[in-house]
C-alpha cells in the first residue's frame, strides 16, 4: 500500500498500461516535452519516446478523430484533452464517429480509445473553462464514462478503461490531481460500473463522484454531528451506472440526495433522479433532491463561484430539508 | 460473388495514345468491368429507391465511378480507404460484392452492416474499406488516424481519403490535413470536385475554386486534374500513393468529375440546365473507357460478355437482397458496445 | 383562420419578422437558391434578395459564429442548420460563444439570434443523421429552446424567438414539415415558457413535445377506448420549462408519464421526471415513466428504427403500468 | 482615466530612420505611453496575482506591446476588435482604463465585466473592444461575422481579429477565413506568432512556419513582418485596414513577435533558454521606442514626466481595485439572460 497523488495515480495507469502492451499510446496537447499541463504525464514522453507520447498542434477535432481513426484499426490510443472543456470543438467526433463506428459497421469495427482530461470547475478560470461535460457524454450509448473520486479509484478505473474495447471517457478533476490516498501495489484493473459505498449510513443516501464525493463526505461528517447518519455511494462510473447499489442504499435509508457539478437541467444528476424514483418508488420518504451547481455560467469572481458550485452546507441543507420532511 | 481482382499498380510508364500492350488492355477491362458493375449496381438501386426498397437517403455516384475505381485500382488489397456517404463505387471498387451491397441498402442482415447502417454507411473491414460516413468532413480526421495507425506500426500501407469539394470549407478538413503534413502521414486526400455541393456551385462556395491550392498553407505535394480516362486516374493517384507509402508523404489530389444524377435521390437538381448535363454525359468515362476498348481491339463480343455477366451478377444480387431475412433487435446491444450493454 | 402546414408557418414567421425588422437575415446551408433542404424557406430568396437569404458553405462551425458574431453587433441572425445533427460540429459556439457573451461581458452585450432546422429522427438517415439533439442543449443556462408541435405554434414560437434578445434554439421535425394545422390569421409571436394542455383528461398526465404530441394523442385515443383519460401536456418550450402547468396537471392526475425521442440518460425527460417528483411528490400515486427512443445509436432498418422510437403502444403500455400499479 | 486618445493613422509614407517631423514624435510618444502603460498594468498584475488578489488564469502580454498598440492606432475609434485570453494589451490600446481592467481581474463589480469574466474575458462595448475568449479559434467565427454586420449595414467599420500562431491549426481558424474570403468581409486577421503555444514550438506545431501562406488557399492578401517597431506595425496594418474598409477585402497579416512571460502564470516557460529570453529582451520594441524618442530629441523630462504620470494612473488603479466592492449574487441571473431567467 502507497500513498500517492491522484495523477501519479492515473501516471503509474497509463505506464503501468503502455508496457504491458504497446499498442496503447497517449497522445494530446503538451503531454510530452512540457510533461502535460497539470503534470499528469509527467516522465512519460522520457520512458516511451516521442513515438507513444505524442504532443499536438491545439486541434481538438483533429486529434479526437486520430485517435478513433487509429482505434479502428487495432491501436489503443489515449487521447488527453487539456481539459475536458476543450472537448466541445471535438464533440462530434466523440458522438458521431467514437461512439458510433460499431453499429454502422454493423459490429466489424471497434474503437478501442480512451478520452481523458480534467473534467469541471478549477478555480476562477470562469465560465468557457468551467464545465461538467460529463452531462454532455453519459447520455450517448456507445460511451462508457467514468469520474472516479480517489487515487486507488483512479488508477484502477484508468486501467480498466485502457483495456476495454470501447470508448471509454475518464474524466478527472484538476482539484483533485494533488490529493491523496492509498493505493495497493498492486492495484489492478476496477471493473466499470460498480459504485462504491464509502460510507455507511441509515437515515439518507448521497449519491456524487468526482469532487463532489469528497464534499459529500464533509457534510456527512457535519450531519453525523447533528445525528443524522447519511449514507454516501461514490457512483465512480457514470456510464454504465451502478443502479443497484443506488437502489440498495435508498431502500434501506429511505431519503436520496444527488450531489453533482455542473448544471441543473438534465444530465447524470436527473438520470439518477429518475431511476431512483422509478426503481425505488415505495421506499421513497421524500422527494429527492438534487445539489448542483447554479443554473449559470460561471463566474471568474472567487465567491461567486464557491456560491455557484455545491457545497458541504448545501448538501447538509438538502439532506435537512428531507429529514425534517420526514419527520414533519 | 466472384469479382474480378482489381489490377495492381505495375509500371509508371506513361501511357501511348491507343496501341497497347495486351496486358494494359486487359487492365483497362478490368477497371471497365468494375465501373460497369457500379454503374449498373446503382441504377437498379435507384429503381429499387423507387420501389420502396431502399430507405433514406441514397446519393449516386453515377459519372465518378472512374475515380473510385482509378484511384483504387493503385493499391494494394490491404491499403485502406475512407469516404463519405457517396460511397457505393468506393465500397464496390474495393472488394465488396454487389450482394453484400445491396442486401445493406435494403436493410438486411445479410449487408455489410447487418441492415443497421444503409446507403451512407458501407463498411468492409476485410477488404480494408473502412465506412462512408454521414458527416461533411467528419471522416477526413478518421482517416488521418488510420495512417498515423500505419506509420506507428510501419506496416507500409497507405490511406486513401476521400470527400467533397463542399467539405473543403470545413474544420475537420483543416485539422486532418495540418495533422497529417505536420507528422508527415501515409495518406493520400482526394477531393472528388463534381461541381457542386447539394446545390451550390463552386463559385458559391469557395472563394478559390483550384482546391489543390489549398496544400500550400500545408507545405504537402497536390496535384489536380480532369477525370476523363480511368487510367490516368491511375496513374496520377498512384503517384502520391507511392509518396504515401515510399516517403510517408501525403498528398492533396482534387480530381474534377461531375455527378449525372442529383445529390441524392429527392434532389431534382434544378441548379444546373440540362445542356451543362447532356454536355457533361458526352464525357462519360465510363463510355469513353468502353470506346477505347472497342477501338483498341478488345472485342465487341467480350465486352458483351462482360455486360452480361454483371447484368447477371446484379440481377443475382436484387433476388439476394430481396430474398434476405431483416436484422433482429437482438443485434442492436451487442452493435452498440462490446461485451456487456452500459446503460 | 387558415389551415397551413407547419413549414408554411415557420416561413410566415421568419417572413414577417424579417419585414418588420431588416436586421433579421436567414443564413444556413442551400436555405437561398436551393429553396432550403426541406423548403422551409421556398421563396424567401425572391422575396428578400441574396444580402438577407444568404447561402452558407458547409461550416456550421463558422456560420454559426459569424451569426453570433453578427448578433453581438446588433443584428438578428436566424441560423439554419440544415438538420441539427449537423450542429454537433458547431456545438462549441453554441456552448462557449452564443450562451456565455452577455455573462462574460457582464451584461454588456447581448446575442438575439435564431439556430433552427429540424430535429430528431426523420426516416431511414442512420445514427449518424437522427439524433435529438435538445438534449444537449436544453440544460445550457443561456440558451432558450422551444420544439413546437403544431403550426400555429411554430409560427408564434419562431415569431417569438426571432424577438428575443437571447439566444433561441428551435427546434422542428421533419416529419412534422407537411403536417397541416390551423392558424389565427394574426397569429403573434407565443410567449415563450409556456406549455398547452392540448388533451384534457384525469387519469394521467403525459407531458410531450415536439412530434411526440402527436404520439401521445394517438396513445390517448386508444387509452379513452379502455377507459382512460389521458391529459396531455405539450410542452412547447423546453427551456424555459413550464414546471407550474406540468405540475397542476400531475396534482390532478396522480400519474405521469413522459415521451420524447432520445436517449434515456439524462436529458429533457430526466428532468421532468426529477421536477415532478420534487414538486409533485405527494401527488404521486405511482412512479413517473418515460418512453423515449431505445438507448442505442438509430440502426437504419426501417422495422428497427420504428422499434427504436416511441410507439403509441409503448406510450399506452406505460400508462397502464402505472394504472395498475395503483390499483394493485 | 484619462489616457490619451490614440493616434490616428495619417500618413501612409513610409518613415525614414530617425529624423522626424514632431508630429510623428508626438505620434510615438503616444504609441509610446500606450505601450509603456499595457507594461506597467501588466507587472502590477503579475505582483497581484503573487499577493492572490487575481485567481485563475493570468495571461501577460509583456513583450508584444507593440502589437495592440501599433495594430489599433491604425484603426478609427468605432472600429472593431477581437483576440484571445491574452487580451489586456488589446482592452488597454482599444481605451480601457487600468481602473477597470484591474477591477476586473480583482473580481470586482466595478471591473468591466462586473468581476464576472475575469482576465480572459475583457469587453468594452463602448470602446469597441468585443472581448477576449478562451476557447483557441473559437473568436475567429465570431469577428468575421462583425466584420458581416458592418458590410450587412455598410456602416464602414473594420474589425481586427487577433489570435496566437496557436490557433493556426484548429477549425475556427479555417472556416472564419474561408468564410470571410469567400464573402470579401473587411476584416483583418492579425496572428500573433509569438513562438510558442504554451510549450509549443512553432516546428511542432506547424508543418509550415509562414503562417501568410494559409492565406493563398483562400485567395486573400497577406503580410508578415517582425515586430521591431511600433510605428512600423501601424503602418503595415494600416494598409491591412484600408483594404478592408475601402475594398471589403479581408488580409491574413502574420506579425512576429515574442513574449517575455511563461504561457500563463502557471508556466516557468522551461521549453527555451535563458539565452534565447535574453536576445529577444533585447529587441523588447517598447524599448526600442523609448530609445528613439529619446535619439530624436523628444526629451528625457518630458518622457520622464510621462512614465511618472503612468506610475501614477497604475497605482491609482490597483487602489481603485483594492477597494472597490465584490459583485453580488444578485447580477448572476440578469447577466445570464436578458429579460426573466429561463430554467
Ligand atoms: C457537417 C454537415 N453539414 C451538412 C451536411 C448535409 N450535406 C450532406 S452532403 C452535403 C453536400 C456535400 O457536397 P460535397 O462535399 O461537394 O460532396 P458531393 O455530395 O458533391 O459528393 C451536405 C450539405 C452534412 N452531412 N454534414
Ligand atoms: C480549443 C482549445 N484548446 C486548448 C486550449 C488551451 N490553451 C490555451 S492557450 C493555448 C496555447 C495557445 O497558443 P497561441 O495560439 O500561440 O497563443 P499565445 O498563448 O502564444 O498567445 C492552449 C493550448 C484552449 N484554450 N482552447
Ligand atoms: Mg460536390
Ligand atoms: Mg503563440
Amino acid at each position: 500500500m502507497r500513498n500517492i497523488r491522484f495523477r501519479e495515480a492515473l501516471r503509474e495507469a497509463m505506464i503501468e498500461e503502455m508496457e504491458r502492451d504497446d499498442r496503447v499510446f497517449l497522445m494530446g496537447e503538451e503531454v510530452g516535452h512540457y510533461q502535460g499541463a497539470y503534470k499528469v504525464s509527467e516522465g512519460m514522453l522520457e520512458k516511451f519516446g516521442e513515438k507513444r507520447v505524442i504532443d499536438t498542434p491545439i486541434a481538438e477535432g483533429g486529434f479526437a478523430g486520430i485517435g478513433v481513426g487509429a482505434a479502428m484499426v487495432g491501436l489503443r490510443p489515449i487521447i488527453e484533452f487539456m481539459t475536458w472543456n476543450f472537448s466541445a470543438v471535438a464533440f462530434d467526433q466523440i458522438l458521431n464517429n467514437a461512439a458510433k463506428v460499431r453499429q454502422m459497421s454493423g459490429g466489424q469495427l471497434t474503437c478501442p480509445i480512451v478520452f481523458r482530461g480534467p473534467n469541471g470547475s478549477a478555480r476562477q478560470v470562469g465560465s468557457q473553462h468551467s464545465h461538467s461535460m460529463e452531462h454532455f457524454y453519459a447520455t450517448v450509448p456507445g460511451l462508457k464514462l467514468v469520474a472516479p473520486s480517489f487515487p486507488a479509484d483512479a488508477k484502477g478505473l484508468m486501467k480498466a478503461a485502457i483495456r476495454d474495447d470501447n470508448p471509454v471517457l475518464v474524466m478527472e478533476s484538476e482539484t483533485l490531481y494533488g490529493v491523496k490516498g492509498d493505493v495497493p501495489d498492486d492495484q489492478d484493473a476496477i471493473p466499470l460500473g460498480k459504485a462504491a459505498v464509502v460510507r455507511e449510513g441509515k437515515d439518507v443516501t448521497i449519491v456524487a463522484y468526482s469532487r463532489m464525493t469528497h464534499v459529500a463526505l464533509e457534510a456527512a461528517a457535519a450531519l453525523e454531528k447533528d445525528g443524522i447518519s447519511a449514507e454516501i455511494v461514490d457512483l465512480r462510473s457514470l456510464r454504465p451506472l451502478d443502479e443497484d447499489t443506488i437502489v440498495a442504499s435508498v431502500q434501506k435509508t429511505h431519503r436520496c440526495v444527488v450531489v453533482h457539478e455542473g448544471w441543473p437541467y438534465g444530465g447524470v444528476g436527473a438520470e439518477v433522479s429518475d431511476r431512483v424514483q422509478r426503481l425505488a418508488f415505495d421506499a421513497l420518504d421524500a422527494p429527492i433532491l438534487r445539489v448542483t451547481t447554479w443554473d449559470v455560467p460561471m463566474p471568474y469572481n472567487a465567491k461567486l463561484e464557491l456560491a455557484c458550485l455545491p457545497q458541504p452546507d448545501r448538501v447538509v441543507a438538502a439532506v435537512k430539508q428531507l429529514v425534517r420532511r420526514a419527520q414533519g | 460473388m466472384d469479382q474480378e481482382p482489381r489490377a495492381v499498380p505495375e509500371a509508371r510508364e506513361s501511357l501511348p495514345p491507343l496501341t497497347q500492350p495486351s496486358g494494359q488492355l486487359d487492365k483497362l477491362a478490368g477497371l471497365y468491368r468494375q465501373m460497369f458493375l457500379i454503374r449498373r449496381v446503382e441504377e437498379e438501386c435507384a429503381r429499387a429507391y423507387a420501389e420502396g426498397k431502399i430507405g433514406g437517403f441514397l446519393h449516386l455516384y453515377i459519372g465518378q465511378e472512374a475515380v473510385a475505381v482509378g484511384a483504387l485500382a493503385a493499391l494494394r488489397h490491404d491499403d485502406y480507404v475512407m469516404t463519405t456517404y457517396r460511397d457505393h463505387g468506393m465500397a464496390l471498387a474495393k472488394g465488396m460484392s454487389a450482394r453484400t451491397l445491396m442486401a445493406e441498402l435494403w436493410g438486411k442482415q445479410t449487408g455489410c452492416s447487418q441492415g443497421l447502417g444503409g446507403s451512407m454507411h458501407l463498411f468492409d473491414a476485410k477488404n480494408s474499406m473502412l465506412g462512408g460516413y454521414g458527416i461533411v468532413g467528419g471522416h477526413i480526421p478518421l482517416a488521418a488516424g488510420v495512417a498515423f495507425a500505419s506509420k506507428y506500426r510501419a506496416d507500409g500501407k497507405v490511406t486513401l481519403c476521400f470527400f467533397g469539394e463542399g467539405a473543403v470549407s470545413i474544420g475537420g478538413f483543416h485539422e486532418g490535413l495540418s495533422l497529417a503534413a505536420l507528422w508527415k502521414l501515409p495518406i493520400v486526400f482526394i477531393c472528388e470536385n463534381n461541381e457542386y455541393s447539394m446545390g451550390t456551385p463552386l463559385s458559391r462556395s469557395m472563394s478559390v475554386e483550384d482546391v489543390s491550392m489549398k496544400a500550400l498553407g500545408y507545405g504537402i505535394d497536390r496535384d489536380r486534374f480532369f477525370v476523363d480516362d480511368v487510367l490516368e486516374v491511375e496513374k496520377r493517384i498512384g503517384e502520391a500513393v507511392q509518396r504515401a507509402r515510399e516517403l510517408s508523404l501525403p498528398t492533396l489530389v482534387e480530381v474534377r468529375t461531375y455527378r449525372f444524377r442529383g445529390h441524392s435521390m429527392s434532389d431534382p437538381a434544378k441548379y444546373r440546365t440540362k445542356d451543362e448535363l447532356e454536355l457533361q454525359k458526352k464525357k462519360d468515362p465510363l463510355a469513353r473507357a468502353r470506346q477505347k476498348l472497342v477501338a483498341d481491339g478488345y472485342g465487341d463480343a467480350r465486352l458483351e460478355q462482360m455486360e452480361k455477366e454483371i447484368e447477371a451478377e446484379v440481377a443475382d444480387a436484387v433476388k439476394f437482397a430481396d430474398e434476405s431475412p431483416e436484422p433482429d433487435a437482438s443485434i442492436l446491444e451487442a452493435t452498440t458496445y462490446v461485451g456487456p450493454f452500459a446503460s
